[in-house]
């Protein structure tokens, strides 16, 4: 056939009605349809063997129990535990999204590293396990060649007590420093004022779920304080079964989540808290509403008495009466003077009344004197070591391990004392200043900090004046960090020597912070480790064990495991309690029983292994309303008046005056009235006039606080009035921002005199007019595109300021000012 | 769908749309094919071309 | 079309205690995480995140200090069937391709991915943004290592279609799988609950079977606080919410003036 | 081989010209196609569409060309069914844009929905309760009917008349072209309907719900009407078009006015009852939904103008004009009345395709704004293209105007 263009047209017109016909277009269809619903790169997750695990969450210092659904090999799915006693049901957001923190190879080291580039720059080098313990152990011991091991710094996050922590602390006395540095926590707080007004050294302790009227001075009930898992559910319980027989009050300056489903929300102005404590107080005082017995038989420095010297003392009571009346309180906070009186009333009356204090999360260090202050409410109204109060406990019988001893290149080291002055005349209650490690190093030519070991931290983006922290780290001349994922200070450090992260790692959890009985939680590895990560006190052991004689001799153990068995002597040989709950009772109905409780172990082994498998030792007994004998302190009573206080300015005072002492500690009272609770007004260093807003960092409960990264999951949670791509929100009182011009979502500088930082303004009626609150927890400059440069860290702006007293950080007295851009 | 599909349904809803549907599709069908009948045969001679 | 909404054996439902709700967000989490959703790079873009529960904040409007915040979490509603044969869920009905269908065994709104054409009538339809349609391919980057948390029981999704809450479904499954494998042909209560009820640390939601009087839901589902989100749009939702905050209650559905009954 | 330029005795441009003229509509196509092969390559994360807006652009543009494309069954059906042989000279005019709008719809609905190449299921695994459905069988099925319809009118060109084969099967089609317009005005008046009854059926969506007669809500009869008003007045807005750039008459005004008339008393019907629907509507349904007529209309930018521009700028004012014969005789106010009625019909499917996604049901939930990117306009516009194309060249080497030759006689 004569191939021309009609036959060519025939042919193309016959060939498609042809093919037609035929089922290949069909099998066509057919088959690209199937291949959109197997789309290769759509994972497809490997199917296997499902199985649970239980342990215990270390996220946050509540310590959750969880459990891990696995399918051979991985893991895939955290819930809430109902056999442990902590939370009786599901953790929180943090914990829940935990699985994308272990699994994430942008933000975590799989192995490893040293810095090859410069610092911050992220850009390091594989090296092997053999090498980097080289590398650290050579310039340990190097440092006690020269003769200056106290060179060397640690800065440390983990929880206070726990084993990793000790070991940590025990490389560096065995080496020669004193420079043991911690990350500080509102246990601090609570550990000083627990040791000024009671004697005890155990953790604050309150019996929540016994009381009936609770009275939350800025806890973030359902912001994340304490333990999420056990506070949400006892949240649960009050608006369930137990509804109308709780009450609960919040004061905060924000209509936060606990504020706003809180039966009443007192707002103060920010900052005041410590304030209307006192002025309830006082209201207690004038209508004799506050237990006398208690006042009289088990505390001191309430009424006036005469001091050894002959000097009449005022006393507690007549401080109240002077300054704390409510028409004044209602001038410092905001709060009606009615108010303070009604709620004054109702907190007296209630049966079992529970002041609660510690801010946000209780990650936050708070302010010494206004913990003391919330204390000393609690004692009015008799709640020491009562049902439903606050209850006094002494230190857990976790072994410490022997006496460090020193060698004579370590005494030497030793006697140089610490840096950063904790401890001092000027800091006499504070254990560690990490807060003063900047000024420390950049006032100085030639730094007296060698080589920092950071484990569990990350100072550069969670404390304030992080600027300062960078300086600092650009000085150091080498810095370890043992983090397992990529943060901001791992970035500025030259050798990484990557940690398990929390299912991989074997953990205690000493006393989840808050729970009124004592509870130590084993969390125990659920998996292999997935990269080439080691446990960090295994590292320790090996790196002291290859510093020779002298420091391996203070570690005889063979890994972490050993140590961590050690310290269970104590409490298998002397602390009768539980390996297991059912989770039929909880644990705070029967606790009353007293010290009534049968140990469920025999032997330290047996108690080991039943650790394995139930995970936690706990005693859920406690002698309630005993407190003769129960207070250590100096009186042996409950203290209104500090009398170490006063000890500490008398040893001072032979050095120039108490004021000129109370003046370094920053306090701004005088006399007396330093050693006893009081309200002291914010200092910051922006003048009102240029900085008319005050700054409040606030923490939300679907964000990780400290060292820990967030999820991302958790970024499906967050509004877009909270985080709006790169930029956080601002919340602002509509009527500041009018005042101000600003409008909702415009771009605003947040300047305070540290720094500035960009985000946008969200109007909320629920702000204090004259506040700025910014969310902490976002704008990291590390980490993965899910994390990295997502809204503000306002830490970039807060002052570096120093609370009074306790010299740990001030969180809540920047100023700032806002300009639109 | 057809009825042997298994989504499927002996109910009224089923019966009248499907039921259109396929009526609407023959009567073009039919349409088209009686067009085409009728131009084949026209070609082969056995039926009268109309002419305009 | 002529059953009711009760004819069918189970009715699987939730009530929301949102007195009880602290809008941690857990059941979110647990939510994503259990039915692998992908997270994106960035979830701000909220008309485009996935979020099967998702999380309404809601402010009574009163300034300072009378403010108060409180929230919705809002999973899909399985709508039901209006008992009067004129129509079933809102999506269902309107789904060309019969990707999501009522179940009339347990009362769960099903959606089936790989059927879906991706034509988005049903996220028309649905007036509480219950659905998602998946703008991307789910985000598991390979060598990052997202993809080991994976669960086998729910598929991951691929662009184009729309996903949306199963109560779970893969739950019931799992539990009837136990049940007959102990020969047991019904399953208990708590046997079968989704991943939010499990999740959430206040214990404000419950599941259950609406059909059985035995279920906790069933009882508090006629409890006087019980309401349900626009419950006079008459799309049947089984999912409950309790309040006895009048503020809350009333943001729950639209009133004319005066229209609305407080509680006291 | 002759140019098809002088066929019929019509005279046409030059192919520099005529190439020349199709350079911008090309360009329009070539954006278009570099938009869709984006959102066939990457998915529709290319446009700004959302779970908020899950019907965009795109949908409005769809439901626009398929109103306005209407004119080329209800012409059928006046001209083959009902008889009125005066509109056979505009038959094929409305044909080609009908087969224009519908094919360039489809072709949109391919790009818009998520997995185009399941786009099968709709038939294989139909639920006949969606309105959707309805609409995606009567659209295929009248697109089939409109190529048949086509068909002749391409193999009257002058080339394919000279294959026997070819003119005997479009004559054969030819005659009983009243089967088919039969047909398709069946197909066209169910997926007209239920693309309304798409809206209507909404009933969780008190700005779009709408009761009804059986299964269609009275958007189902509405939408039929007001694509039966405005699809003519359309065709009418094509020819004008062509014979303003042509410079030459084409259609006898006797065809033109005919199809007007009927307009104006279709769209007068239309919008009687799209009064009585709104009042009624806004007296039984929004406050059964706990809502009142004005608050859907503070939303945004959406407020009462809309409906001031729907049912009075473009709606009673075209009508009343048409209405009047001595004022639609006027070709000036024939073209202003026909925009307008377009233009209004086009705002009818905006208002209830994205201000009833805009408007939140829920009380807590916000309004969101929504604005296409520019892969969303290069897939509406390439429709807009496609068609100047696609009539520009069936103007050029089809006869698509009966009547030319004897309008235009040839000047030598």
């Amino acid at each position: 056939m004569e191939l021309n263009r009609r036959n060519f047209i025939k042919f193309l017109v016959g060939g498609v009605a042809g093919i037609h016909v035929t089922p290949l277009p069909w099998k066509l269809t057919d088959d690209s349809a199937i291949w959109t619903q197997n789309w290769p790169w759509v994972p497809v997750p490997p199917e296997g063997a499902f199985a649970t695990e239980s342990t215990v969450c270390t996220l946050c210092p509540g310590g959750c129990g969880i459990e891990v659904r696995k399918v051979d090999e991985r893991t895939v799915k955290i819930e809430g535990r109902t056999d442990y006693p902590v939370n009786p049901g599901g953790p929180c957001p943090v914990g829940m999204g935990g699985l994308q923190l272990l699994c994430n190879e942008d933000i975590r080291f799989t192995r490893p590293m040293k810095r090859v580039g410069p610092r911050g720059s992220g850009d390091f080098k594989d090296i092997t396990w053999d090498e980097a313990m080289e590398a650290l152990r050579g310039r340990l011991a190097g440092l006690r060649e020269q003769g200056r091991p106290e060179a060397l710094v640690a800065i440390d996050g983990s929880p206070r007590g726990s084993t990793q922590a000790l070991l940590l602390e025990r490389l560096l006395m065995s080496m020669g420093s004193s420079n043991y540095t911690r990350i500080p926590s509102a246990e601090d707080t609570f550990w000083m004022a627990g040791i000024l007004m009671q004697g005890n050294e155990g953790p604050m302790a309150f019996d929540l779920e016994n009381a009936d009227f609770i009275l939350s001075f800025g806890s973030g009930l359902l912001e994340g304080w304490g333990a999420p898992g056990r506070v949400l559910n006892a949240w649960g319980m009050w608006r369930g079964e137990q509804k109308g027989k709780t009450r609960i009050v919040q004061v905060d300056s924000r209509a936060s989540n606990t504020a706003s489903k809180a039966d009443r929300w007192v707002a103060v102005k920010p900052g005041t808290e410590a304030a209307l404590a006192l002025g309830l107080a006082h209201v207690l005082v004038t209508k004799n509403l506050y237990d006398r017995a208690f006042v009289r038989d088990h505390a001191f420095g309430f009424e006036p008495w005469e001091s050894s010297d002959g000097k009449r003392r005022a006393g507690f009571k007549a401080l109240l009466l002077e300054k704390y009346a409510p028409s004044k309180v209602s001038r410092m906070t905001g709060v009606p003077a009615a108010e303070i009186e009604r709620l004054a009333t109702d907190f007296a009356r209630a049966r079992a009344p529970l002041a609660l204090c510690g801010k946000g999360k209780g990650d936050l260090n708070g302010s010494l004197y206004e913990t003391m202050a919330v204390l000393a409410l609690n004692a009015l109204v008799g709640g020491i070591n009562r049902r439903g109060g606050v209850l006094v406990h002494d230190k857990l019988p976790l072994d410490p391990f022997a006496a460090v001893e020193a060698d004579a290149i370590a005494s030497a080291g030793l006697r140089k004392g610490r840096l950063d002055g904790a401890g001092s005349a000027t800091f006499p209650f504070a254990q560690s200043l990490v807060n003063r490690l900047p000024e420390l190093v950049l006032k100085s030519r030639s730094t007296p900090v060698d080589t920092v070991l950071v484990l569990a931290a990350n100072p550069l983006y969670t404390l304030p004046g992080s600027g300062a922290y960078r300086r600092m780290f650009e000085k150091v001349p080498f810095i370890v960090s043992f983090s397992p994922y990529r943060d901001e200070t791992a970035m500025m450090a030259d050798l990484i020597l990557p940690d398990h992260v929390f299912l991989e790692k074997l953990q205690d959890v000493v006393w989840p912070s808050g729970l009124q009985y004592p509870l130590v939680g084993l969390s125990r590895p659920v998996i292999e480790p997935l990269y080439r990560t080691r446990h960090a006190g295994d590292v320790l052991i090996g790196l002291a064990k290859g510093l020779g004689e002298g420091v391996a001799d203070n570690f005889p153990w063979e890994n972490f495991e050993e140590a961590l068995k050690e310290r269970f002597k104590g409490i298998a040989e002397g602390a009768p309690g539980l390996t297991s709950f059912d989770g039929s009772t909880p644990p705070w109905e029967t606790m009353a029983s007293g010290g009534d409780i049968r140990a469920d172990y025999e032997s330290l082994d047996d108690l080991w292994e039943k650790m394995q498998s139930g995970g936690l030792w706990f005693r859920p007994a406690h002698a309630y309303g005993v407190r003769n004998g129960l207070f250590k302190t100096p009186t042996g009573r409950f203290e209104f008046f500090s009398t170490q206080i006063e000890l500490a300015l008398e040893e001072q005072s032979q050095h120039g005056g108490t004021d000129e002492v109370l003046a370094r500690m920053g306090v701004s009272a005088r006399g007396d009235e330093a050693c006893m609770p009081h309200f002291e007004e914010a200092s910051s260093g922006g003048d009102p006039a240029h900085y008319p807003l005050i700054l409040v960092p606030y923490e939300m409960i679907n964000l990780a606080s400290g060292w820990i990264p967030s999820p991302p999951f958790l970024f499906k949670t967050i509004f877009d009035n909270q985080l709006l791509k790169q930029d956080s929100f601002v919340e602002l009182n509509p009527e500041t921002a009018a005042k101000l011009n600003l409008r909702q979502g415009q771009r605003v500088m947040v300047e305070s005199p540290a720094g500035r930082i960009q985000a946008r303004v969200s109007l909320f009626e629920g702000a204090a007019p004259g506040a700025a609150y910014l969310p902490l927890g976002l704008g990291h400059t590390a980490y993965d595109e899910f994390l990295k440069d997502k809204g503000a860290n306002p830490n970039e702006i807060i002052e570096p300021a120093r609370d009074p007293l306790s010299g740990l950080p001030a969180w809540w007295n920047t100023r700032v000012r806002l300009r639109r851009i | 769908m057809t009825p042997f599909s298994f989504e499927w349904q002996w109910n009224i809803d089923y019966l009248l749309f499907m039921g259109l549907l396929y009526l609407a599709l023959t009567i073009v069908g039919c349409g088209v094919g009686f067009a085409l009948l009728k131009t084949v045969l026209q070609l082969f001679g056995f039926m009268r071309e109309r002419h305009f | 079309m002529e059953k009711g909404p009760d004819h069918g054996k189970h009715r699987y439902g939730m009530v929301i205690d949102l007195d009880k709700c602290t809008g941690c967000g857990t059941c979110a989490v647990a939510c994503a995480a259990e039915n692998n959703v992908s997270v994106r790079q960035d979830e701000s873009d909220k008309e485009r995140s996935i979020s099967w529960m998702q999380i309404f904040k809601i402010t009574n409007g009163k300034p300072y200090p009378d403010t108060e915040v409180s929230y919705f979490p809002r999973p899909c509603m399985h709508c039901e069937e209006d008992g009067h044969g004129h129509h079933t869920s809102p999506c269902v009905t309107v789904c060309v391709a019969t990707a999501t269908k009522l179940d009339p065994n347990s009362g769960i709104v099903s959606q089936i991915y790989t059927r879906c054409i991706g034509c988005r009538y049903c996220q028309a339809a649905c007036p509480y943004k219950a659905r998602y349609f998946n703008w991307w391919d789910a985000y598991f980057p390979k060598g990052k290592g997202l993809d080991r948390y994976l669960t086998p029981e729910v598929s991951p999704r691929m662009r184009g279609v729309v996903e949306k809450c199963t109560f779970c479904h893969h739950r019931l499954m799992r539990a009837k799988t136990r049940a007959y494998a102990e020969d047991r042909r019904e399953i208990e209560e708590d046997e079968y609950i989704t991943a939010c009820t499990e999740a959430c640390p206040a214990q404000a939601i419950t599941f259950g079977d609406l059909n059985n009087p035995k279920h906790r839901v069933s009882r508090l589902a006629k409890s006087p606080n019980a309401f349900r989100l626009l419950e006079r749009l008459n799309t049947k939702p089984k999912v409950y919410y309790l309040s006895t905050k009048d503020w809350v209650r009333k943001l729950a559905d639209n009133y004319l003036p005066d229209e609305f009954k407080p509680l006291s | 081989m002759d140019s098809p330029t002088h066929s019929y005795g019509v005279k046409r441009c030059s192919p520099g010209v005529f190439f020349l003229w199709t350079l911008p509509w090309l360009g329009i196509l070539a954006w278009g196609g570099l938009s869709a092969v984006l959102c066939l390559w990457k998915g529709l994360n290319q446009t700004n569409m959302s779970n908020v807006f899950a019907f965009a652009l795109w949908i409005v543009f769809d439901l626009a060309v398929i109103a306005l494309g209407a004119g080329a069954f209800f012409t059928g059906f006046l001209t083959y069914i009902v008889g009125k042989k005066e509109l056979k000279d505009i038959i094929n005019a409305a044909v080609i844009i009908g087969f224009i709008c519908y094919s360039g719809a489809m072709a949109m609905l391919g790009i818009d929905i998520g997995q185009p190449l399941r786009g099968w299921f709709i038939f294989w695994h139909a639920n006949v309760h969606s309105m959707l459905v309805e609409v995606s069988f009567c659209i295929t099925c009248y697109l089939m009917v409109l190529t048949i319809e086509f068909i002749p009118i391409i193999l009257e060109n002058r080339t394919l008349q000279k294959v026997r084969e070819l003119r005997l099967f479009g004559h054969n089609l030819h005659e009983i072209m009243a089967v088919f317009a039969a047909t398709g005005t069946f197909l066209s008046f169910f997926h007209q309907g239920s693309l309304g009854g798409m809206f209507g059926v909404m009933y969780a969506r008190p700005f779009a719900a709408r009761g009804g007669f059986y299964i269609w809500p009275w958007t189902f009869f509405l939408f039929v009407l007001s694509a039966i008003a405005a699809g003519p007045l359309f065709t009418i807005l094509c020819t004008k078009l062509t014979e303003f750039i042509t410079r030459k008459k084409l259609v006898p005004d006797q065809a033109v006015q005919s199809l007007a008339k009927i307009s104006a008393w279709l769209l007068s019907l239309y919008l009687v009852f799209k009064f009585i629907d709104t009042l009624g509507w806004a007296n039984s349904l929004v406050p059964k939904a706990g809502l009142r007529f004005m608050d859907f209309y503070r939303e945004g930018p959406y407020g009462f103008w809309m409906v001031v521009a729907e049912l009075g700028i473009c709606g009673i004012l075209p009508a009343v004009i048409l209405m009047i014969p001595k004022v639609r005789q006027q070709q000036g106010w024939l073209i202003f009345a026909g925009l307008l009625t377009c233009a209004g019909i086009v705002l009818n499917r905006f208002v209830f395709i994205i201000v009833t996604l805009a408007i939140p049901v829920m009380p807590f939930d916000r309004f969101w704004s929504y604005l296409p990117t520019w892969q969303e306009w290069g897939v509406g516009l390439a429709v807009v293209g496609y068609g100047f194309l696609l009539f520009s060249a069936a103007y050029r080497y089809l006869p698509v105007f009966p009547k030319e030759p004897e309008l235009n006689p040839a000047a030598d």
